[in-house]
């Protein structure tokens, strides 16, 4: 394997999956004792897409993220440790405990916000898009949605906007073959969701989610593409979510043995530590260092979190406006 | 009538029997059975919290997933509607009607007058409503106010099993587009329900409880807080007439005025944000159909106005509850009395 | 030229678009006198599509139109006068006056009303078909809409949903050039609304609108094809409108001397006329029989709908609900 | 200040002179120039009824004319409102919200709370509301009791050229979303503007005429007729107040307590349809806050609860007017005075 990517790269790419992993098994656990408030839709076994396109981000482009939040939220840069506060419902949280996994946010690193509305995402990153472009900057902007989402009139209405006005716009399609229980093989009209892109005139491809290599290259191009002022892209990352839909869910609708076999031979975390060494790119032991730290990372923010104070009383009613006499 | 069964079950059971007698009537929703595509179970959901579960295999051909998108299938449910079909759509939660809401507002809602009167809709919308799961500002809201403004529609809102599954199959009987609310932390009530088809007209308060001082007026989840700070109240000598609404569209206007021109005060309890909602729908009937009898200020128990906040402690606080029920009774009812 | 179409059919066809052409153009002059209240949308021109498209339908399969909805309406046999009259706000309307021009409807024609909602007209045909299938009719459902509805994300939901439902549904995007002053080349992302029929999983064919028997024939495929089970098909037609967008419009951002020229080269009207006697299908004089009788029946319907009364003042709260209590 | 140009002329300047000023101001919406991708003119539509026109051209790549596509352009209007920038965002009819509500509602409008203060949404969404252009159902509808029950929106609703211009400057300063209303019927009127920049404060409800003996309380187009009304009602010898609310969020409670108090009586005025509407949200503060100084029963002027009908007969009956307001009063106020 060749990549032109450095050493310093490569490790925090795999820092970043490893934080998503570790943080999403960790929610995973947590959420069964019940001290973690309302829904949580974790996205582990998804790394190698939000790490691999954000690696080409900057702190002034911009994402929109969907209900499975966490990993784009780690991969922009979002504090790890305010996260996870945010998850616990504690004033210390990135939006002081009143957004929730759902509603995730922080401006100053362009992530405009986990949300609640499949597909509402995309035209707010195409507004954004418009922003950069209005402002003559060369940010660009990333909206990440599911198969599910890629059939709401949000994205396609924002797809087409972004064509026609040529903003610097990249759309990841992050196919884990489910809607809650619905298959995208079924929800999807199309094969691919990628064939989507010539009716909204972008190119479109289809890449392995579980190969960080892979998404990293597609999203370059797009990425590359939209600053140099050539327009928005789609991509769709085919994927598999280890978990169920939401915490809770039984998963009856699915093949479990598949999943285990890809968990086993695929996973994004494994191939990328094989392939790495392998190729003598990175140790074994740089790697064993990192999933330490993120192992005390997660550890601490969860003792933290759990000790963190709940919003006082008064925040109910703070920050609806900016001013309202 | 023994036989107790979950507000969930109550709508369940609703919608089975109705599809048994009727076979206009289908049902269409995201995950509605769960499974649709997929290799495993093909009704492995049942809807988002299950309340469907079960049907797709009673009803075959008569289930229908549907894909993301609100405005696909809820119109095509409205388009059904006009074509001599009974769908009863779900829409999962409330807060989801921003995606579709066309279809209802422009379409569904004014189809019979713009026509001419010559269409007939018979959509029934489900959909989960309300605060309390911790699902924060997208998934908890009320809208029950955006639905009553809307001339054309009815709007639902049960607040207990037996009352669930009347008016739902009131409501799929109906030949008008009802919006059928379900709150969410309700589902789980046990109450008395008898096994065999009924329904509860639409239009006809729920007189809860009796009571000379103060009439207490609400619906959904709120009539519970209400009981139970009518029962409170009770226990300091101040008589409570509780009036569940059943339907905010119809209004039982009738029984809201009888009752104030008996008691002489009104206290409108509304879980959702107070500005052009139901609280002030109500009051300001009163206040101009029954001022007379009126012998105090009207008061309103509403959420304040903010989204819902995340964190139980924060939800806690927005949603009303007895205590607050309580004391805006306690600031109308004549302070003699009290003491 | 051959063609299977009967004298009787192609009579038929010519009748229904020589219909919409006069009643077109005697709104054109009947609006400017202020008789008539609201918008008014002219569908003059595109006559072709909309005869096309109706030849292949029974009163039992049903189209859903936009706000240019007059052409639609009358191919599919709602009542001349009782449009003319529901356009002058009269009692005798088919919408007894409360509806206007955008919301003509006539459901024991299948005709799911005219509407003044851009694209939303897509799901409730999609609903139709829906119920057609159900019944286990094999009725279709046809949509119209423009190309700047094809936009609306009304419409992507509804052909997905077809698609996956494989519902008897047609979808018929009428591409004028233009959305009000916007033109459908800058608006629509991809070089023909028809590509983006692949991305539903479905065929898209694109037809020259001025020629009824290419529309004839595409529609024909598309109708039997769901007749059979077989799905939903996209047609695009191209078309232009003689008229604004609606009455009052200067239309200064279009080239009228192209519109001049496609109006006395390639009306389809007169292709319909000069090919039916060339190929010696039809008579000169049958068709100018026609032109006569429509001319009688349009001058009557706006002397009976002038004359017509208005609705009483009861009609107000009339038909909200069928019932309520 | 002698210079007289039209409410459309006002609104037109007010976002020609804020795009000036500010180079963060854009505009977006269909055809606000109109023309794109035409051979023709590019400024050719200036907005379905030229409120924008001349815009383009003075401010070259600020006025965007969007596609079909409310999701997808009110939605970027939103994004870039996050990200610094000051979008002026024109729906056309405010009737097509039912196509894109969630960006406002879900998005927008919730935003600054559901992240934790942190966000910032400077976003104006312009529309044009209200009957009487024989429009129909389907673009001549209100709404305004939808966004007044949203938390999170401003919502503002001039009924003068003076107002239009300084509160839609207010707006595009104010950093939260507004939602600007303009009653088409109201495009034409003409009145005094001043040529400097100007704002008016949202929440300050504009006394137009003093009176003792009871409160007209309106908003928007009806503030005319309520003037009407009130002039015609002096020659009767009654003295009507009239305030007029500008902003529905929010709202000028003290104004509208001061004068009840003062007078004793409260018509509300509004041509919404009824049911949870501003009617009821006023009637409502009144009945809870002012309600010792009530002397009669509080009366609502209203729409029916019927969609706008096409007729221009039915129409001008469906609008409430100025000789039903006048009844309304009539209703409430002392026989003696009146004889
Ligand atoms: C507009 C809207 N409709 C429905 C839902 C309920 N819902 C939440 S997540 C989800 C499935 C989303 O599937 P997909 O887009 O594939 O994302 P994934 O969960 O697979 O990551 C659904 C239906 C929602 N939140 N918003
Ligand atoms: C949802 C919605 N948005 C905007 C409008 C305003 N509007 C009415 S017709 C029209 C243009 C429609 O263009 P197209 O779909 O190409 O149809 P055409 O008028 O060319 O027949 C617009 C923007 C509307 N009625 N509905
Ligand atoms: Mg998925
Ligand atoms: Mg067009």
């Amino acid at each position: 394997m060749t990549t032109h990517l450095s050493a310093e790269q490569l490790l925090h790419a795999y820092r970043v999956m490893r934080t998503i992993r570790v943080f999403e098994e960790r929610l995973h656990i947590e959420f069964a004792t019940g001290e973690i408030p309302g829904f949580v839709h974790l996205y582990a076994g998804e790394e190698a897409s939000a790490a691999g396109v954000m690696a080409h981000l900057r702190d002034d482009d911009c994402i929109s993220s969907n209900h499975r939040g966490h990993g784009h939220c780690i991969a922009k840069g979002v504090d790890v440790h305010g996260m996870m506060a945010e998850i616990y419902g504690k004033k210390t949280g990135v939006c002081q405990g009143k957004g929730g996994s759902m509603h995730i946010a922080d401006l100053s690193k362009g992530m405009l916000g986990a949300n609640g509305i499949v597909g509402a995402g995309a035209p707010l990153v195409a507004g954004a898009a418009l922003a950069a472009k209005l402002k003559g900057s060369d940010a660009v902007a990333v909206a990440f949605f599911g198969d599910g989402a890629s059939n709401e009139g949000a994205v396609f209405e924002a797809m087409n906007l972004a064509a026609i006005m040529n903003l610097p716009c990249i759309f990841v399609a992050e196919n884990n073959g489910y809607a809650e229980a619905t298959a995208s093989n079924w929800s999807v009209a199309c094969d691919h969701i990628a064939d989507r892109a010539a009716g909204f005139g972008m190119p479109g491809v289809t890449v392995d989610g579980f190969d960080f290599f892979a998404v990293h290259e597609a999203a370059g191009a797009a990425v590359a593409r939209a600053r140099a002022g050539e327009g928005p892209s789609l991509i769709e990352v085919k994927l598999t979510r280890y978990y169920g839909h939401f915490e809770g869910d039984a998963q009856t609708y699915r093949d479990m043995g598949e999943l285990k076999e890809m968990r086993e031979v695929r996973d994004c975390l494994k191939q990328f530590r094989e392939r790495t060494i392998a190729a003598g790119l990175l140790d074994a032991s740089q790697l064993d260092d990192i999933d330490g730290e993120v192992e005390r990372q997660i550890e601490d923010s969860v003792i933290k979190a759990k000790s963190d104070p709940k919003p006082p009383a008064a925040d109910l009613l703070a920050d609806v406006y900016v001013s309202y006499p | 009538m023994a036989r107790k069964i979950s507000y969930q079950q109550a709508i369940n059971e609703a919608m089975a029997q109705e599809m048994r007698r009727d076979e206009s009537v289908f049902l269409i929703g995201q995950d509605i059975a769960g499974g649709a595509g997929a290799p495993g179970e093909q009704d492995a959901w049942g809807g988002v919290l299950g309340v469907t579960k079960g049907l797709y295999h009673q009803f075959p051909g008569r289930v229908l997933d549907a894909p993301l998108s609100e405005i696909g299938y809820v119109g095509a449910a409205v388009g059904a509607a006009t074509r001599g079909l009974r769908p009863v759509c779900e829409l999962m939660f409330v807060d989801f009607a921003g995606c579709c809401l066309d279809q209802i507002l422009n379409q569904a809602a004014k189809f019979r007058y713009m026509f001419g009167g010559k269409a007939v809709t018979p959509l029934v919308l489900r959909a989960m409503y309300g605060a309390g799961l911790r699902a924060a500002a997208q998934h908890s809201q009320m809208l029950t106010s955006l639905w009553t403004h809307i001339p054309g529609l009815k709007v639902v809102c049960p607040s207990s099993p037996y009352d669930a599954k009347g008016l739902l199959i009131q409501a799929i009987r109906d030949n008008d587009p009802v919006i059928f609310l379900e709150h969410k932390m309700l589902y789980g009530m046990q109450g008395e329900v008898p096994e065999e088809l009924y329904t509860v007209p639409f239009g006809e308060a729920n007189f809860l409880r009796e009571g000379d001082d103060v009439t207490l007026v609400t619906y959904g989840r709120m009539v519970h807080l209400a009981m139970d700070a009518a029962a409170s109240l009770a226990r300091q000598g101040i008589g409570c007439e509780v009036l569940d609404l059943r339907t905010t569209s119809p209004l039982d206007e009738d029984s809201i005025l009888e009752s104030v021109e008996k008691t002489g005060r009104l206290v409108v309890i509304d879980e959702a944000n107070p500005r052009c909602s139901m609280a002030t729908d109500i009051s300001a009937l009163v206040a101009q159909k029954a001022f007379a009898a009126l012998k105090a200020p009207i008061e309103m128990v509403t959420a304040p106005h903010t989204p819902v906040p995340f964190t139980d402690s924060l939800e806690d606080l927005y949603i009303p509850n007895a205590a607050k029920i309580e004391a805006a009774v306690l600031k109308i009812v004549d302070k003699r009395k009290v003491a």
